[in-house]
């Protein structure tokens, strides 16, 4: 096992892959001479040539759109969308290409592609440069959507991604970047189906992925010291949903808050709200909780963010209101 | 002889109207030719036609607005004969259209369903599910609680802290409710069709002997799980004849008659310990007698249960009852609101039977009708008693 | 009397001919039977015909390889005959069978077929052109020594994604020729209606792309621009952009009442038909006589109704695999 | 097989059919039909039990001989025996 950061945990991925499978390469955004706009891919360009590290031009709907013709011509292409925000521009070829080519071929067309986007809020970068939209990519039937929010999944889910013959898009949060931890780089097999109970508990479940695990887990220490004992769900991809382990823990715990940092309406916290309800209606004892952003164009103002993304104090307080407070 | 037909001109065209023809009776049209305007939603069209030869007769006049498919002129193409007599214009225009591929889904009626829950009205409370499934476990009466949660919902704990603070819980109190629950609903649901639906009763003779010899032959073919009792060969008559008279199959509501295109037969199952319920067998008519007696046993083994799906409960758009087993010689039953009609089978027995001048025993049951007199009337009913005699006199063909 | 030599070419040169006027007749035949059939319903959706256009598809198709790639738009038909799909698998496609070229799934804008690297119609406008542009990336990586060739209309110049592709492909080199088929219409807008600069060829001057505007009604003068162009990216050159100048006889779909152009325009266009031409012409050279005209007409009238029967017959597919190609693996 | 064990197997097969009844009190020589409210399904879901647990077959023809609970195990015994 090594000590690491998220990023460098990506950038190892990234460079065990072109490696070892000649078909890899790695195209976006100056993820060349520049060295990626988050640094995850410095060095990559001198190791394996311009040939494999391609800085594309701002084309984001050619560039993705080469990246699926290239993967149905037999490569292995890592795409890089810089931001998720860029990634509207090229959402006619994911949706219409990507995510449909072997339905509508009739099972004939296959495209292996991996496609890393960053995401979120919270660096005062303001509206455009803020948003939250793997819901959006979740609801699509045909692809992969994974949220890794660890640094050992930040390593795992890329080489596990690039075994898979169907698009799978990867979103690391901005600000797990940063993020210290330790990557076992002799891990063979990587899951890319279950989510995973990060801690246990039996009065509520905290159900959330990505950039809010963090908070989420605060929260369920600080409840602790009340008295409540939460169980935290990283539900580490969005697509396929791991329904399986989420209804488990809310049939025990009878209550639940989903943490999304997407807005409110419509957000994938909605999808995962539906299936409790569907699934395990008659074990809750109370609605299922929600803690999302405001519904406004993210204020680049730090106060004003701050307020409108989910905090730790606003996944405490849902869970107070709907746990039976004792003496 | 090349049917000229209204041509689709558009994803979302369903009819169009005939603005005028470029060629009359008799002229020669090549394949390609324009040989009428059409006027539809978006434009007026030009339309060709697709073969070559001489019109023939021409079945639609300009002006009229016909269904995308309607034949509206007759080519002899070239070559080929002349044909003697004109095939009819279609009476029932919607005939000619292929069903629609999306299969319309019929409007579900939220009718009370005539099993125990429907006519009573339990008094709102606010309680949580896991509350409710656990004071209906324990046998707690969940009126007598005072919740503890947000808006006074009666939760989880409170619940549990009225389990421990209660004495000894009396004996299996909630088994005796939901049988008199059940008599309740049951009770007010006959006192409501006698009162609003005017009945009539026909009967008759029906001679089961095929039947029974058809069934007992086609029963030593048939494993024992296979094996067919003849209860299902009522319910496929009854099915098939009801092709013939639609008006019997259907429900009345809000004052009006509303006849179902699907056919779904409720069969009248008396539950152990008392009680009935009047599950539907969807599609009756579409099901072969197998597929019937697997589906008939699965809902009397459900029924019993007490798993019916709500849809089996609320689709039925006939109720068929039989009381033969009980002895009962004709039934002449109440028909379940808001269906128009139900058919009553008593039990076969042997009867000296005179026919052409000889008399011979036969096997032989009543079947009796009733019906809602606002919808239909003793004629079709008779008629329709009649065809489930006749389709029960060949077995083989059900 | 003609040095056997050259009674050997031209018997060859006539045989060559003779297989150009069959593809053109064969792609007009089926396009008409398609039309019959979606006026009887037995076709739904959209349905856009290739009539008036053969002469682009056919006389550039000569110039691609079964190792080369195709890519084209949802007006396909021809083609997807023209690359050697078989008629029966396109009418049962239109027909929503099993036995489709896409198994059902993709209808008349989607036709696919893997083993000619048949890449597909794409519905959206410019769809296609990255798809192409990454086919062509992943040629040159792998060193196939292929090119690909990526049909669109002069509609897809006005999308971003003509831009992007261009210029991609002209940066990278890629081994891709465009083919643009001007038939004048983005739908319902006409070409001077919907671009500043007319003239599409001049366009790819903007990219360092090297290009070509041709006579879409000449069969022979679109077989050898084609070649040539093809040739220039098979040396490894970079890209090519082909303008072919042509027109539809037809509205833009079957749901479309052509309201926006002139009759007499139409039939101006139809004296250019690209069929009538070269029969003449071939009569001209003696080449044709009506017996092979003949011949031919029976051969594709024959063929088509086969299709057709081959369609009615097909089963469609069982509604219990309706997710079985969403995901490499069937649903669990 | 000893006719109790066939009985034991015949009131397994019946109590899946009418489990309100109360075996303990039928008359073995009364007919069963008289004593026990069977249908026609019953009969048959009833006959499917006994078909399974003993592994024999019983056409319909053999109803009759199966109508008294002696009449039943003594069928039973003798569909065994060869």
């Amino acid at each position: 096992m090594t000590k690491t950061t998220y990023r460098e945990a990506v950038r190892a991925a990234m460079r065990k892959a072109l490696r070892d499978d000649p078909r890899v390469f790695l195209m976006g955004e100056d993820v060349g001479r520049y060295g990626g706009a988050f640094a995850v891919s410095l060095g990559l360009l001198s190791e394996f040539g311009p040939e494999r590290v391609r800085d594309a031009p701002l084309s984001e709907s050619a560039f993705v759109g080469a990246g699926i013709g290239a993967a149905v011509g037999g490569m292995r292409p890592i795409i890089e969308i810089m931001t998720i925000n860029f990634s509207m521009l090229a959402m006619d070829q994911i949706l219409n290409n990507a995510a449909t080519l072997r339905h509508m071929s009739g099972g004939q067309l296959s495209v292996p592609i991996v496609v890393r986007v960053a995401t979120g809020g919270g660096r005062q970068m303001a509206a455009q440069h803020s948003h939250s939209l793997e819901g959006w990519y979740a609801h699509i039937p045909g692809i992969k959507v994974l949220t890794p929010a660890t640094v050992p999944d930040a390593y795992g889910m890329l080489l596990a991604a690039l075994r898979e013959s169907d698009p799978v898009f990867i979103f690391e949060h901005a600000t797990l970047y940063p993020l210290e931890g330790e990557v076992d780089e002799a891990a063979q097999s990587f899951d890319l189906a279950r989510a995973a109970v990060v801690r246990s508990g039996s009065d509520i479940s905290l159900i959330t992925y990505g950039g809010t695990l963090g908070k989420t887990i605060e929260a369920a220490s600080r409840l602790a010291s009340e008295g409540i004992e939460a169980e935290v769900i990283d539900l580490r991809l969005l697509r396929p949903l791991d329904t399986h382990t989420i209804v488990n823990s809310v049939a025990k715990t009878h209550r639940a808050v989903i943490i999304d940092e997407a807005w409110r309406t419509g957000s994938f916290s909605a999808e995962i709200s539906a299936q409790i309800m569907e699934n395990v209606f008659d074990d809750l004892d109370a609605p299922v909780a929600r803690v999302c952003s405001a519904e406004v164009p993210m204020p680049y103002a730090k106060h004003l963010e701050e307020a409108t993304l989910p905090q730790v104090d606003q996944i405490i307080a849902a869970a107070q209101e709907i746990v039976p407070h004792h003496g | 002889m090349a049917e000229f037909v209204m041509p689709q001109l558009g994803a979302d065209m369903s009819a169009g109207k005939l603005l005028q023809w470029r060629k009359k009776v008799g002229d020669l049209v090549q394949r390609g030719d324009i040989v009428a305007d059409v006027e539809t939603d978006k434009a007026d069209i030009e339309v060709e036609v697709f073969c070559t030869g001489t019109i023939e007769k021409i079945l639609i006049e300009p002006g009229e607005k016909v269904p995308v498919g309607t034949v509206m002129a007759l080519i002899r193409e070239e070559g080929k004969p002349a044909v003697a007599e004109v095939p009819a214009r279609p009476q029932d225009i919607t005939a000619a259209l292929p069903a629609p591929t999306a299969p319309v889904p019929t409007p579900r009626l939220r009718g009370t369903p005539v099993a125990p829950s429907g006519a009573l009205e339990v008094a709102r409370i606010h309680i949580s599910p896991v509350a409710k499934k656990l004071a209906a476990d324990l046998g707690i009466d969940p009126v007598s609680l005072s919740g503890t949660g947000p808006g006074g919902r009666i939760t989880l704990e409170d619940v549990q802290r009225a389990a421990q603070s209660r004495a000894a819980t009396p004996a299996a109190p909630a088994e005796l409710d939901r049988a008199t629950r059940m008599r309740q609903a049951i009770g007010a649901a006959m006192a409501r069709s006698k009162r609003e639906i005017p009945h009539y009763y026909l009967s008759t003779t029906i001679d089961m002997t095929q039947a029974i010899a058809w069934l007992a032959r086609e029963n030593l073919k048939r494993s024992v799980e296979d094996r067919l009792v003849y209860g299902v060969l009522l319910l496929k008559a009854v099915a098939l004849a009801l092709r013939e008279y639609p008006e019997l199959n259907g429900l009345f509501v809000a004052g009006k008659a509303m006849p179902k295109p699907e056919i779904h037969v409720g069969v009248a199952i008396s539950l152990r310990g008392g009680g009935l319920v009047a599950p539907a067998v969807h599609n009756t008519d579409r099901q072969d007698l197998g597929q019937l007696m697997r589906n008939f046993r699965d809902l009397v083994q459900r029924a019993r249960a007490g798993s019916l799906r709500s849809s089996e409960l609320s689709d039925s758009t006939i109720t068929v009852t039989s009381l033969g087993d009980q002895g009962v010689e004709a039934v002449f039953g109440v028909i379940y609101p808001p269906q128009v009609a139900l058919v009553g089978f008593g039990k076969i027995g042997e009867r000296p039977w005179a026919s052409q001048g000889q008399i011979s025993v036969r096997s032989v049951l009543t079947a009796t009708l009733s019906g809602d007199h606002r919808v239909s009337d003793g004629h079709r009913g008779g008629l329709f008693i009649a065809a489930v005699d006749r389709l029960l006199q060949e077995p083989s063909q059900l | 009397m003609p040095t056997p030599e050259i009674s050997e070419s031209l018997a060859v040169e006539r045989e060559h001919s003779l297989f150009l006027l069959r593809e053109m007749l064969r792609i007009r035949r089926f396009e008409e039977k398609a039309a019959e059939m979606y006026s009887l319903r037995k076709i739904h959706g959209f349905l856009h015909l290739y009539i008036g256009e053969e002469a682009t598809g056919v006389g550039a198709m000569q110039a691609f390889t079964p190792k080369d790639s195709i890519v084209a738009t949802y007006r396909e038909h021809g083609h997807a005959l023209a690359r050697g799909m078989p008629s029966t698998v396109l009418m049962a496609e239109m027909y929503g069978k099993a036995t489709g070229c896409s198994h059902g799934h993709g209808g008349s804008m989607h036709f696919f077929d893997v083993s000619r690297r048949f890449y597909g119609g794409y519905a959206i406008v410019g769809g296609g052109l990255p798809i192409a542009v990454g086919l062509a990336l992943a040629d040159k990586m792998q060193n196939r020594q292929a090119i690909t060739g990526c049909c669109f209309g002069d509609g897809a110049v006005a999308e971003g994604e003509f831009h992007e592709s261009l210029n991609l492909a002209a940066l990278w080199k890629l081994p891709i020729l465009f083919l643009c088929e001007n038939n004048l219409y983005a739908m319902g807008t006409a070409l001077e209606r919907h671009q500043a600069q007319t003239d599409i060829s001049r366009k790819a001057g903007a990219y360092g792309l090297p290009s070509t505007a041709v006579d879409g009604m000449d069969v022979r003068a679109v077989e050898s621009a084609t070649q040539q162009a093809a040739d220039f990216v098979r040396g490894g050159n970079g890209p090519y952009l082909l303008e072919f100048r042509t027109y539809r006889f037809r509205a833009h779909s079957m749901a479309d009442p052509d309201l926006y152009r002139t009759k007499e325009e139409i039939e101006g266009w139809k004296k250019r038909d690209p069929i009538r031409l070269f029969e003449n012409r071939l009569r001209d050279e003696g080449v044709l006589t009506e017996s092979d005209l003949t011949r031919i007409e029976s051969e594709i009238s024959d063929e088509i109704e086969q299709a057709v029967r081959f369609a009615e017959a097909s089963p469609p597919e069982p509604v219990e695999d309706l997710l079985n190609d969403v995901e490499s693996r069937p649903k669990k | 097989m000893t006719r109790e064990e066939i009985r034991d197997g015949i009131f397994r097969a019946l109590t899946q059919v009418a489990p309100e009844a109360d075996v303990s009190r039928i008359k073995p020589n009364l007919r069963l039909r008289d004593q026990l409210d069977i249908d026609s399904m019953d009969l048959l879901n009833f006959v499917i039990g006994v078909h399974k647990q003993f592994k024999i077959d019983i056409p319909e023809a053999d109803y009759p001989q199966l109508a008294t609970l002696d009449g039943f195990i003594d069928y039973i015994a003798k569909a065994q025996s060869h």
